[in-house]
């Protein structure tokens, strides 16, 4: 359904952050994407949403093609209207904006009403909390309860794909945790979902299958439940050994404005 | 090799300073003796105008204005059998354009013919007396007096106050008792304006309600009503063009159905055609130490051609500048033709004091420029708008001195 | 390429490298010092005005550059220094009264004032941010103004007061002063070259190494992420204190040599447009640089000037007083339409355009990646 | 008494005004985070079409026009020029309205110099006695006017799919090209509506009993500053709140310059700026702002 090949992404006339990535996400089930940061997740999410322009990127090489038509460099507004949506990472919410109006904004697109209202009860359903603060601010909310905001806010586009940048990033364990159930949820839904995450063990749980991103290359890939298994993937991202591997570069400091 | 820099820095620039200062052209060019903007054919006066800024119309019109003089003079033969030649640089009322453009005309002119602003000619007058030049101005502040320097054709804008509030009595339209209300701009036309209507109201039993107004404001609503409410039988204006369209207006507007009478740069031909029209032939009246442009004696008869020819049907928008400048060129060719034995800034200096008694019919008052501390002249006329008369003004009372004015002590600064 | 690389022990292409530039560097201030004996006043005129406004910049470009400090008050802070040198240094002449100190004593309490006065503004400053604080200090020049037409005995007014010549171990930088070079009189703007000539030096250098050295990377840190650089040691609301003062201060020098190259006060010229062309200055130079913000004020300062001058051989203007295009409006539309097309082709200012085209000529190997 | 209803009624009329041109350069700057130096120049030059076209066309349909001009000189900027800056730098955003603001006020005072041009609106020169009060009708229609204009865009913003997609991209510009907004079509109204509210107000400012368009209009605009920093940036209200109260501010302080002579004479322009500094050390991102906008 997504196809990535071969995709370079650059900020100006600094280094690439990419060095050719390729993926692929299937028509259903959870694709994790893991990585330290600076591995350029981020990057890869923008350059899939149109919204690298936005941090003076562009997507220099490679392709992006969803269901066949390519996207790379489309504009945000256009890919979203293909069905490729995007929770981005700390979470983006309409801090000024109701928890209703946030969900009117996300669904934007939707030229139906009757369709918009008929998501919204469901998403209502999905998140009862959501429900009950509709009258509130989104800025007033908890980072647990942004998140599930971002996330409802989303589907409310109807997806055909749903991209989500480090859902878990700054929330306590238990909504951890809340969370992979939800995004397992909106799987079975039918929706399928690309998770980028640093928390791999949540990841894992979850995915289906997941790709690991080094630097700017993919160094890993393959089903989730065999590269949970894989003693790189505990050593390095399940934490079962702790400091980086002589030699392992941490981000190249300039990116730190790009990719934080 | 950082500190070998310098080293290399300071030998190459001794090299060269040697070899580059054995020929500087300014040292030759520099010998002081002859009168910068004198040749045997030739003087050269200068012109510091705002051709582009705020006050451009003002600086065209003189520019204009002084062009048609010194044609003329030079047409009957010139001063000192030479012809005069201007300089003209436009300033755009930017004191640093100013203060640069004097430095690049100074050293070309026998004198300045006109320099316009206050702003402009208070950050010269250093330079001014520093350099023997002779200034004539389009300014009428009692301040400027006293310095040989400067030349202020006419009465000063105190003494046309106190002839104003004379005038205004003479007329009935104040009466012992009554208040006059002054608003007046911060700055050298109102503050010496305040003086004269304070003096004026003193002497001659009346009370005075002033209100200060900046040039950038617009809305004075609440300076007339402020005038309003102490009870103004009369209002004493001191403003730009825009400001008394506001101010009539505004009175208009608040009910306040009494007299203006404003200065000399207070009005504008165009004016007429706003809104504020109705108000302004009914109750505004100006005050002026010069001619009218629409007078029906044949010196302003002709300067009016002048300008017809030139310009049409477009009439000037302020025709005091017309006049002004036309009618103080003329000073500057008796001045200069004073002193064509000695033709240095020096016998031009000396050559002012001996002007006693220079007039053109109906465009300007007689002038006396023999004492720099005393005001060239202390007569007004009473002016009105009138959309048929030329410039849009006609005459109400020619040049005359109130015997207030007359008495009044100028303290010059 | 910061100069401690540059030790002795550098490879012989390094050194090869830089020797042009110091050769230039000779050729450019032996030129700078010859000019007075063969420019006419016009000229030197319009290079005091530069280097006055260049100092001004150069306090900005810290500011603003280094530690993102938006003001539009930089007008305000220089006429504390015009005005606090022409008062400490002037007499009493009628209304107006001064201290009559020697010029060189008023010169550095001018400069010392300006910066009291960031000082007494740092604690507004170190509260605000970004337009918040641009416009909070856009108050000053409104206020400021306001003083300076209504504090008579100290400002003069609106007419504004004269400014006592400089005068420095006797030697007197005026007209009056007989002093003469290979035959070249030296008056004022001659002598007065020499000064802002040196001043400006110093502000450059102490500016450089501000920029270059702890506390510029310290307003660095602080630009752009307070809390990361509070827990790197900075101290923000010291740093960015200090930061508005020593701009204080560049501007009060700016506004000393502004006094002694106008040699007059005058209200009008430190209004809001003042502090506006600071600010395009020091970002049509290039935003942080020193040679930034010389260029850019130099630009900005000449232009409008020299176009009049040379107004009658350009096409489509027309020289003073006739019908069409003025010079001095010509001048405003290239001014602006430049400073549109510097931020669409260059956001980086003339120093990014002068780096790229450096690049570009260098051989490969000599290139870098910032 | 009178006196003090009729000065508090011209402060507010002028307020409103003021709210106008400060809602503007707020909504430009909340929707792109560029500072548009040129605010006060687009005022001008659309009430200048105005007044210029008025006597050939007449006054309904040159206030049409003079609209018209200004919003698409905002469309133009924004396209033109400032769509092809990165959007991320402001800074050379800002600097580049600096430009265009040196040009456009340079050929406007090309053109009108000193003159002043008669607006030529249907209700110059009328004054309205209500009770003891002596109104010019300008003072009374801008009272009535403006909060319907204000109130109509309200509920634009908040009824409307427009509103919404304008509301959240400056909620969040990121969040909203995220959810399918096109961020360049929202710039692009913001800036078309400075110039159409930009060009309302100076209607207002240069009706009777003002002469009509001169430059001094441009000078007046610029107390949208204070106005949008004492209201606070991110807030619409507080956009209208600081107009309101450096309106009836400067008009109180001016019309009772004898008993304030303490202040300086002409201090009606500074106490604003007084006004500003005192709300700013009290509230450091206005009366109304979200700390969030102070960091900008």
């Amino acid at each position: 359904m997504l196809d990535i090949e071969g995709l370079v992404v650059r900020y100006g006339a600094r280094e690439p952050v990419h060095h050719g990535v390729s993926l692929e996400v299937a028509e259903a089930g959870v694709v994790a994407l893991l990585g330290a940061n600076g591995a350029g997740k981020t990057s890869l999410m923008r350059a899939v949403s149109g919204t690298l322009p936005l941090h003076g990127g562009s997507v220099t090489a490679g392709s992006i093609r969803f269901l066949g038509q390519e996207v790379a460099g489309a504009n945000p507004a256009s890919v979203v209207a293909q069905g490729l949506v995007q929770v981005p990472e700390g979470r983006h919410v309409f801090g000024a904006l109701t928890v209703d109006e946030n969900l009117d904004a996300g669904g934007i697109t939707v030229r139906s009403r009757e369709a918009r209202a008929r998501t919204r009860r469901q998403l209502f359903e999905m998140f009862p909390r959501l429900a009950e603060r509709r009258k509130q601010r989104a800025g007033t909310l908890s980072g647990g309860e942004q998140q599930m905001l971002a996330i409802a806010r989303a589907l409310m586009a109807r997806p055909k794909l749903l991209l989500l940048d480090e859902p878990s990033l700054g929330l306590a364990p238990m909504l951890v945790k809340q969370i992979g159930e939800t995004v397992r949820d909106i799987s079975r839904e039918g929706v399928p979902v690309l998770l980028v995450e640093q928390n791999a063990a949540m990841a894992l749980s979850v995915a289906h299958r997941a790709y690991v991103l080094e630097l700017g290359r993919v160094v890993l890939s393959g089903p989730a439940d065999e590269l949970a298994r894989s003693d790189e993937v505990r050593r390095l991202y399940l934490g079962e050994e702790s400091g980086p591997r002589p030699g392992e570069a941490r981000p190249v400091p300039e990116l730190d404005r790009w990719t934080a | 090799m950082k500190r070998s820099r310098p080293r290399v820095v300071s030998a190459a620039a001794l090299a060269l300073a040697l070899a580059v200062t054995g020929c500087s052209s300014k040292a030759t060019s520099s010998s002081k003796n002859t009168t910068p903007g004198v040749t045997d054919t030739t003087i050269k006066l200068g012109m510091l105008m705002d051709l582009s800024g705020a006050f451009a119309t003002s600086g065209k019109t003189s520019n204009t204005a002084g062009q048609f003089a010194v044609d003329e003079i030079n047409a009957a033969g010139g001063v000192c059998g030479r012809k005069i030649e201007l300089v003209v640089r436009d300033h755009a009322y930017d004191v640093q354009k100013a203060v640069t453009a004097y430095d690049e005309v100074a050293p070309q002119v026998l004198g300045f013919l006109n320099v316009y602003g206050s702003a402009i000619t208070g950050a010269l007058r250093d330079k001014i007396s520093a350099n023997d030049m002779l200034v004539g101005l389009t300014a009428f502040a009692p301040t400027l007096l006293g310095d040989p320097h400067l030349i202020v054709v006419g009465s000063t804008y105190d003494i046309q106050a106190i002839n104003a509030v004379d005038w205004l009595v003479r007329e009935g339209k104040l009466k012992k008792g009554d208040t006059l209300g002054h608003i007046y701009l911060q700055g050298e036309i109102g503050e010496n304006s305040l003086k004269g209507s304070t003096y004026a109201t003193q002497q001659l039993g009346l009370k005075l309600a002033s209100q200060q107004i900046k040039p950038t404001d617009a809305d004075l609503t609440s300076q007339v009503n402020a005038v309003k409410a102490a009870g103004a039988k009369a209002i004493l204006l001191d403003s730009t063009a825009k400001q008394t369209a506001a101010v009539v207006s505004e009175a208009q507007a608040a009910g306040l159905d009494v007299p203006v009478v404003g200065n000399v740069a207070s009005f504008a031909a165009s004016l007429l055609s706003t809104a504020a029209a109705p108000a302004l032939l009914k109750q505004y009246y100006r005050v002026s130490g010069i001619g009218l442009l629409s007078a029906q004696t044949p010196a302003v008869q002709k300067l009016a051609e002048k300008w017809k020819a030139k310009f049409g049907a477009q009439q000037p928008e302020s025709g005091g500048a017309v006049v002004l400048s036309y009618f103080s060129t003329h000073l500057w060719a008796k001045i200069i033709g004073g002193t064509c034995g000695d033709l240095t800034r020096k016998g031009v200096l000396a050559a002012r004091a001996k002007v006693t008694g220079f007039s053109m019919d109906g465009l300007g008052p007689a002038l006396d420029l023999s004492d720099p501390a005393q005001p060239s002249s202390r007569e007004s006329q009473i002016h009105r708008p009138n959309k048929s008369a030329y410039a849009g003004m006609e005459m109400v009372e020619d040049f005359k001195v109130s015997d207030l004015a007359k008495q009044y002590q100028i303290k010059a600064g | 390429m910061s100069d401690a690389t540059a030790t002795a022990a550098v490879a012989p292409r390094a050194v090869a490298r830089r020797l042009p530039g110091a050769l230039l560097l000779a050729a450019a201030v032996v030129v700078l010092l010859a000019l007075p004996l063969y420019l006419e006043a016009f000229w030197l005129r319009i290079g005091l005005f530069s280097m006055a406004t260049a100092v001004g910049a150069l306090g900005l470009t810290i500011l603003f550059g280094a530690a993102g400090q938006l003001s539009l008050g930089h007008a305000f802070f220089v006429a504390v220094g015009t005005y606090g040198y022409a008062f400490l240094s002037g007499g009493d002449t009628g209304h107006v009264k001064g201290l009559g100190l020697p010029p060189i004593v008023a010169a550095v309490l001018a400069t010392l004032l300006a910066g009291v006065c960031g000082l007494l503004f740092s604690p507004v400053a170190g509260r605000l941010r970004g337009i918040y604080l641009g416009i909070a200090s856009l108050g000053l020049v409104f206020l400021g103004h306001h003083l300076l037409l209504n504090l008579r005995p100290v400002t003069g007014g609106y007419d504004g007061r004269s400014v006592t010549p400089f005068s420095l171990g006797g030697f007197l930088f005026s007209d009056s002063s007989d002093l003469a070079v290979l035959g070249v009189p030296f008056g004022a703007v001659e002598s007065l070259w020499y000064l802002f000539l040196a001043v400006t030096a110093v502000a450059t250098l102490v500016a450089r190494n501000v920029l270059r050295g702890r506390p510029g990377r310290a307003f660095r840190l602080m630009r752009d992420n307070e809390v990361g650089a509070a827990a790197m040691g900075v101290r923000v609301q010291r740093a960015k204190a200090s930061a508005f003062v020593l701009s204080s201060m560049y501007a009060g020098v700016a506004g000393v040599l502004t006094a002694l190259a106008f040699q007059r006060a005058v209200p009008d010229y430190f209004d809001l447009g003042l502090s506006i062309d600071f600010l395009a200055m020091i970002i049509l130079g290039g935003l942080g640089s020193t040679s930034g913000a010389i260029v850019g004020a130099t630009f900005v300062v000449a232009l409008p000037i020299v176009l009049s001058r040379y107004a009658d051989a350009l096409p489509l203007v027309v020289g003073p007083g006739q019908d069409g295009l003025d010079a001095s409006i010509a001048a405003q539309f290239v001014y602006g339409a430049l400073v549109v097309v510097v931020m669409l082709t260059q956001p980086g200012g003339l120093r990014a355009m002068v780096h790229t085209l450096r690049q570009r000529r260098r051989p490969p190997y000599a290139r870098r990646t910032p | 008494m009178t006196r003090l209803l009729e000065l508090l009624v011209n402060g507010v009329s002028l307020g409103l005004l003021y709210a106008l041109i400060t809602l503007g350069f707020v909504i430009v700057f909340k929707a792109t985070r560029v500072v548009n130096f040129a605010h006060a120049s687009f005022l001008l030059l659309g009430v200048y079409v105005v007044a210029s076209a008025q006597p050939s066309i007449g006054f309904g349909a040159a206030a049409l026009l003079g609209l018209a001009v200004a919003g698409l000189l905002g469309l133009a900027t924004e396209r033109l020029l400032l769509s092809r800056v990165d959007r991320r730098n402001h800074h050379a955003m800002a600097i580049l309205t600096i430009g265009l603001n040196v040009v456009l006020t340079a050929e406007l005072t090309r053109r009108l110099g000193e003159s002043v041009l008669p607006l030529g609106a249907p209700w110059d020169g009328h004054v309205v006695k209500l009770g003891p009060l002596t109104l010019p009708l300008t003072v009374v229609l801008t009272i009535v006017a403006v909060p319907v204009l204000i109130g109509g865009l309200t509920a634009l913003l908040t009824l409307t799919g427009w509103g919404l997609a304008m509301r959240a991209s400056i909620a969040d510009a990121e969040g909203a090209a995220l959810v399918g907004i096109r961020l360049r079509r929202v710039s692009a109204t913001a800036w078309v509506l400075a110039g159409l509210l930009a060009t309302a107000a100076g209607i207002g400012l240069a009706s009777f009993p003002s002469p009509g368009v001169s430059l001094s209009i441009e000078s007046v605009a610029i107390a949208a500053f204070p106005a949008a920093i004492i209201g606070g940036f991110d807030s619409l209200g507080g956009a209208i709140a600081g107009g309101l109260i450096v309106g009836v501010v400067q008009v109180l302080v001016a019309g009772n310059q004898d008993s304030l002579s303490f202040l300086g004479l002409g201090a009606g322009d500074v106490v604003a700026y007084l006004v500003m500094i005192v709300v700013l050390l009290w509230r450091p991102s206005g009366l109304f702002g979200s700390k969030e906008f102070s960091r900008v």
